[in-house]
């Protein structure tokens, strides 16, 4: 048998696994299980424990940087001080709209920049900023709309995109150079989105809108949200202004530091261990999604399916790939979540590198785009997740029409980066 | 009561999981490998001579010393930079097994980051290990990685500044001994042992380092040498007299001056040597490959890889022939005795002379496997494992 | 083994003095002293810098040579007496010396232009082989070509090694512009190659 | 230094690793369960230096 009809055997039991595996209702993550089991035993390697366990490895510090982050939002949250900025916000803004909604724009982008992940978004401020929105009169439709875009884009947004980090990785790219093309679309694009969708709206009762606010504890106030800020980012700067002088701390302790410095100033007292529960409990989905995805690739690797899915790819009509771009990415996206990153992003920068095109620029505009499949089925965890924190009650199709307008300038924006990219080489600072 | 026994039986079946893969992870990290010395090997030390910090770590490997019977200059081969790339250990290797220095010292390394030899990649689906068939059964080689075994070096930084030079790389590249060179004393282990090498290369005052390596056919830098400034001239008749002569394309790369931590750039920045490095195909690393097996490994026959050839996209041919592990082997100990002879044809009253070692065209001919020794008969105190 | 080491030894050897079997006859004669540069920064003129210093001859090699070298020579009153141009890009050796092909054309363009005001000789060479052409490079890289075109057209001689010539790109160009085509087969007839084209 | 820093991150690989038992023991959804295993068998590997 050839290498190609073998690995489209594999390939087609492993899409026979998952598709079979949704439609007896299991979760995304152990249907991606199932299909990577199943693909082993296809293969001819039987259930390999090794390849398994060590696919689950892939993403350990990347799960890690994402417990601590979330937990540092977490900490952030329950110690009242994402409730004092949105207060504090709304108070003394809320009579200039566009400053609020450029404020807005910015807080919703912070926790899922840090922390890699648009859940964490709508889980640590989408609810805050929806009440807001919704004091400003903007409708529930478009007010879930905001958040779930503006969250993805976070997600997109520098110094964590998980995209743009496991795209890089897989191609042995360092991941350096991506801040200024990941951070300048996903402000524009934010701001957009957040001008388009929230300009228009009569306001409605605005001091209603403060009281319906969580009130923060007494003795909460600025210096004591910022010096974790100061923290986290101090000990970046520390270590890249003299790196050869500090010792090496990596990204999950300088968001442990920084959560332990919020949990210290919290005027209020909490339960370190709870939160920290919680925090799993809140990311299981996602350290799941990682860690299947992992195990998926490293079957895919294995079995040859990933080199048939590369080599299909990277032999495709350029004009095809980049017409169908923003097809491709939201629903790899939406199939396999940040699976989609090495299956399909790595052909695809591999492609695009062999193009003479520049791989940052081009991989920061896909960044942009992915995030679009969170609210497409069969997964659509964040799309749920902002209906449910919003608490939108209308149909989930008119949420997908609201995002449209906000979707299709991401698209645009995506796939111009991608197709100037050499032209945009400048914003890498390389 | 159903519910806790179900839940039983799923952390049982986690914890078989856990345990037989956990045990194949142990038994490829403590995988022995034997070396059995050829009888010009006069001497064998340990990295951490040079710089003991680096004693008791996964990296104080084995350092192979054939004296010349004739005084000469001296010449270093660093095979196992990245382990991952075999042909440039299995190289090193023949010369620790066979080779005899008629003029000259040979500094032989099998294991230039032995803490890479004894994990293999994540997401990468190698093998553990591969085997070389040799007339007396064959030899079994830990595969290993690029990058240095995490359990070795954690965590890694947020983002990896070069030292001296302050630049900018991936974070997994602190753990990439080809982007840490010079190194620094108190740097992280990688760092350390590029340190410890250099240490070496200047007290043993080492005239030419040959790192080995292998590349992806999607890798522009490929079946060629990489050479430093000082080393432009000897690379340039090394390449040109292996293309005339040995039937094997070698071409010529200028080490670029604003890459840094590469060994063709900072040894002959660093120290009096000068740095070459050597690149053969490997379509084992190619992302585009098949099905990852020790087969495609050993023969380098792979048919998706082959189709990207086909569209243009890969810097190096391959047909059906594939690219096999002799081939791969046989252009590094070629080039490595060309180096040899080509340096002596210049520095005549420094010669280096190496024999008893198989060029390309034997390689192939025979197999690596009957240049390797049988650990069963090596003489006493003769058999060493990296 | 030993035996095997006397045979390369002889070959190489045979290499340097037997007359090579597919050099052309050359009636271009060409005069020292002579700057050896290149178009595309790759390592292809180290090769004939290699041959020059074993042959004795008296020359420059500055990848980066400009037309104001030729000028400064001039002014010293030992001017050049011939030019060679490597041809063949390298990304590598233009990233380090953060030049673009747009640059290198500029400079050859220029360099083209004073060798002929001063009534030099110039040689565009190509010795690299397909390697260093557009079939090495990355699809849509066509800065080796580029360099080719910038070198050959401007020639009065082209040194070519004969497994780059696979297009029969350079005998175009020697046949349609009647510029006299120096091939070689193996990297070591290079030396005869450049004996001949510089004996009195 | 060094060292610490290493041991840090055992640590914090350790009290993850507690906390996914945790939550293992308290779930009741049977996928959740089965998640918390395959989440977990990363971070075990790492706490027993096995991979």
């Amino acid at each position: 048998m050839d290498m190609t009809t073998y690995a489209l055997i594999v390939l087609g039991v492993m899409v026979l696994f998952y598709a079979g595996a949704k439609l007896l209702k299991l979760s995304t993550e152990i249907s991606m299980f199932i299909a990577a089991a199943a693909g082993c035993v296809a293969g001819g390697f039987g259930f390999s424990a090794r390849h398994i366990a060590e696919g689950a490895m892939t993403y350990l510090d990347i799960n890690l940087i994402f417990i601590t982050a979330t937990l540092f939002m977490n900490i952030l949250k329950e110690s009242g001080g994402v409730a004092f900025v949105v207060r504090g916000m709304f108070r003394r803004f809320r009579r200039q709209r566009a400053i609020l909604l450029v404020l807005l724009t910015i807080l919703l982008l912070i926790p899922g920049a840090l922390t890699g992940a648009g859940s964490v978004t709508v889980l640590i401020a989408g609810g805050m900023v929806s009440t807001v929105l919704l004091g400003l009169g903007v409708p529930k439709v478009k007010t879930a709309a905001i958040v779930f875009i503006v969250a993805g884009l976070s997600a997109a947004a520098p110094p964590i995109s998980l995209w743009a980090m496991m795209t890089a990785a897989g191609v042995n790219m360092p991941y350096v150079g991506f801040f200024w093309p990941l951070m300048l679309p996903c402000l524009v694009a934010g701001l957009l989105t957040m001008f388009i969708l929230g300009w228009r709206g009569a306001p409605a009762d605005l001091e209603r809108a403060l009281e319906e606010l969580p009130v923060p504890p007494a003795g909460m106030n600025w210096l004591k949200i910022i010096l974790p800020f100061v923290v986290f980012l101090g000990l970046i700067v520390v270590g890249r202004t003299w790196p050869h002088e500090t010792v090496v701390t990596g990204l999950p302790l300088m968001f442990l530091c920084a959560a332990l410095t919020s949990y210290v100033l919290s005027p209020q007292k909490m339960d370190l261990f709870q939160i920290s529960q919680k925090t799993i409990e809140q990311l299981l989905p996602l350290l799941g999604t990682l860690t299947c995805v992992g195990i998926l690739v490293q079957i895919m690797t294995l079995t040859g399916v990933r080199g048939l899915l590369a080599v299909t790819t990277v032999t495709l009509p350029v004009a095809l790939v980049f017409a169908t771009l923003f097809i491709i990415l939201p629903v790899s996206e939406a199939v396999l979540m940040w699976g989609a990153a090495p299956v399909i992003g790595v052909p695809l920068i591999l492609l695009f590198n062999t193009m003479g095109l520049n791989p940052i620029v081009a991989l920061a505009g896909m960044s942009i785009i992915w995030p679009l499949g969170d609210a497409l089925p069969p997964t659509a965890i964040i799309g749920r997740l902002t209906v449910d924190v919003t608490g939108y009650q209308g149909s989930y199709g008119q949420f997908l029409k609201a995002c449209l307008i906000p979707a299709v300038i991401m698209m645009i924006i995506g796939t111009l980066m991608v197709v100037y990219s050499k032209q945009l080489g400048f914003l890498t600072g390389l | 009561m159903k519910a806790s026994i179900r839940k039983l039986g799923f952390s049982i079946a986690g914890l078989v999981l856990l345990v037989v893969s956990g045990l194949s992870f142990y038994e490829s990290r403590h995988l022995k490998e034997p070396v059995v010395l050829s009888d010009g090997v006069t001497q064998v030390m340990k990295l951490s001579k040079y710089f003991p910090d680096i004693e008791g770590t996964a990296n104080d490997c084995n350092i192979y010393v054939l004296e010349g019977k004739e005084p000469g200059a001296t010449l270093c081969i660093l095979g196992g930079t990245h382990p991952e790339e075999p042909a440039g250990r299995l190289a090193a290797w023949l010369f620790a097994e066979n080779g005899v220095m008629m003029k000259g010292r040979l500094i032989v390394v099998l294991s230039a980051n032995r803490s890479a030899t004894t994990v293999t990649r994540v997401g990468g689906a190698y093998p553990p290990d591969f085997i070389i068939p040799s007339p007396w059964g064959g030899q079994t080689f830990r595969l290993g990685d690029r990058w240095s075994n995490p359990l070795d070096q954690w965590p890694d930084p947020e983002v990896y500044i070069h030292y001296p030079s302050g630049q900018y790389l991936a974070y997994l590249d602190s753990r990439n001994l080809n982007r840490c060179w010079p190194g620094r004393p108190n740097g992280t282990l990688t760092e350390k042992t590029a340190y410890a090498f250099l240490e070496m290369i200047k007290k043993e005052k080492v005239d030419v380092v040959i790192d080995l390596h292998e590349a992806e056919l999607q890798y522009p830098v490929i079946s060629t040498i990489v050479t430093h400034e000082k080393g432009q001239e000897l690379a340039a008749v090394v390449s040109m007299t292996l293309t005339d002569l040995e039937g094997f394309k070698m071409g010529l790369e200028f080490s670029p001056k604003n890459l840094h931590g590469l060994s063709h750039r900072e040894i002959g920045d660093y120290s009096d040597a000068i740095s070459l490095l050597f690149e053969a195909p490997e379509p084992f690393l190619d992302a585009t490959r098949g099905k990852t097996t020790t087969d495609q490994l050993l023969t380098g026959k792979d048919e998706f890889v082959v189709k990207a050839g086909k569209h243009g996209l890969l810097f190096e041919k391959i047909d059906e022939k594939g690219w096999p592990i002799d081939v791969r082997v046989g252009r590094h100990t070629s080039a490595i005795l060309q180096t040899m002879a080509s340096w002596t044809e210049v520095h005549p009253e420094r010669p280096l002379l190496c024999d008893n070692v198989p060029r390309y065209a034997e390689v192939i001919e025979k197999g690596i496997g009957k240049f390797l020794q049988d650990p069963a008969h090596g003489k006493p105190g003769r058999v060493l494992f990296e | 083994m030993k035996c095997i080491s006397w045979i390369i030894t002889l070959a190489v050897v045979a290499g340097f003095v037997l007359p090579p079997a597919s050099a052309q006859k050359q009636t271009v004669k060409l005069d020292q002293p002579v700057l050896l540069t290149s178009c595309g920064q790759s390592p292809g003129p180290l090769k004939i810098k290699v041959f020059f210093g074993r042959l004795n001859i008296d020359y420059v090699y500055n990848l980066q040579a400009s037309a104001g070298d030729l000028s400064a020579k001039k002014k010293e009153g030992k001017p050049f007496k011939s030019l060679i141009i490597v041809t063949g890009a390298s990304l590598k050796g233009m990233g380090a010396s953060k030049v673009s092909i747009e640059d290198e054309l500029d400079r050859t363009k220029k360099l083209i232009a004073e060798a002929r005001k001063q009534g030099m000789k110039v040689v565009g060479a190509h010795v690299e082989g397909m390697e260093r052409r557009a079939q090495g490079a990355t699809p849509g890289d066509n800065s080796d070509e580029l360099s080719i075109d910038a070198v050959c057209p401007q020639s009065d001689l082209l040194l070519v090694r004969k497994d780059g010539d696979e297009d029969k790109r350079f005998t175009a160009i020697s046949t349609g512009k009647k510029i006299p085509l120096v091939t070689f087969e193996k990297n070591m007839e290079l030396s005869d190659v450049l004996k001949n084209l510089y004996q009195k | 230094m060094e060292l610490v820093v290493t041991i840090i991150y055992y640590c914090l690989v350790g009290f993850v690793s507690v906390l996914l038992i945790y939550n293992l023991i308290k779930t009741t959804e049977w996928q959740k369960e089965v998640l918390y295993i395959i989440v977990l068998i990363p971070f075990l590997l790492r706490l027993f230096m096995l991979k």
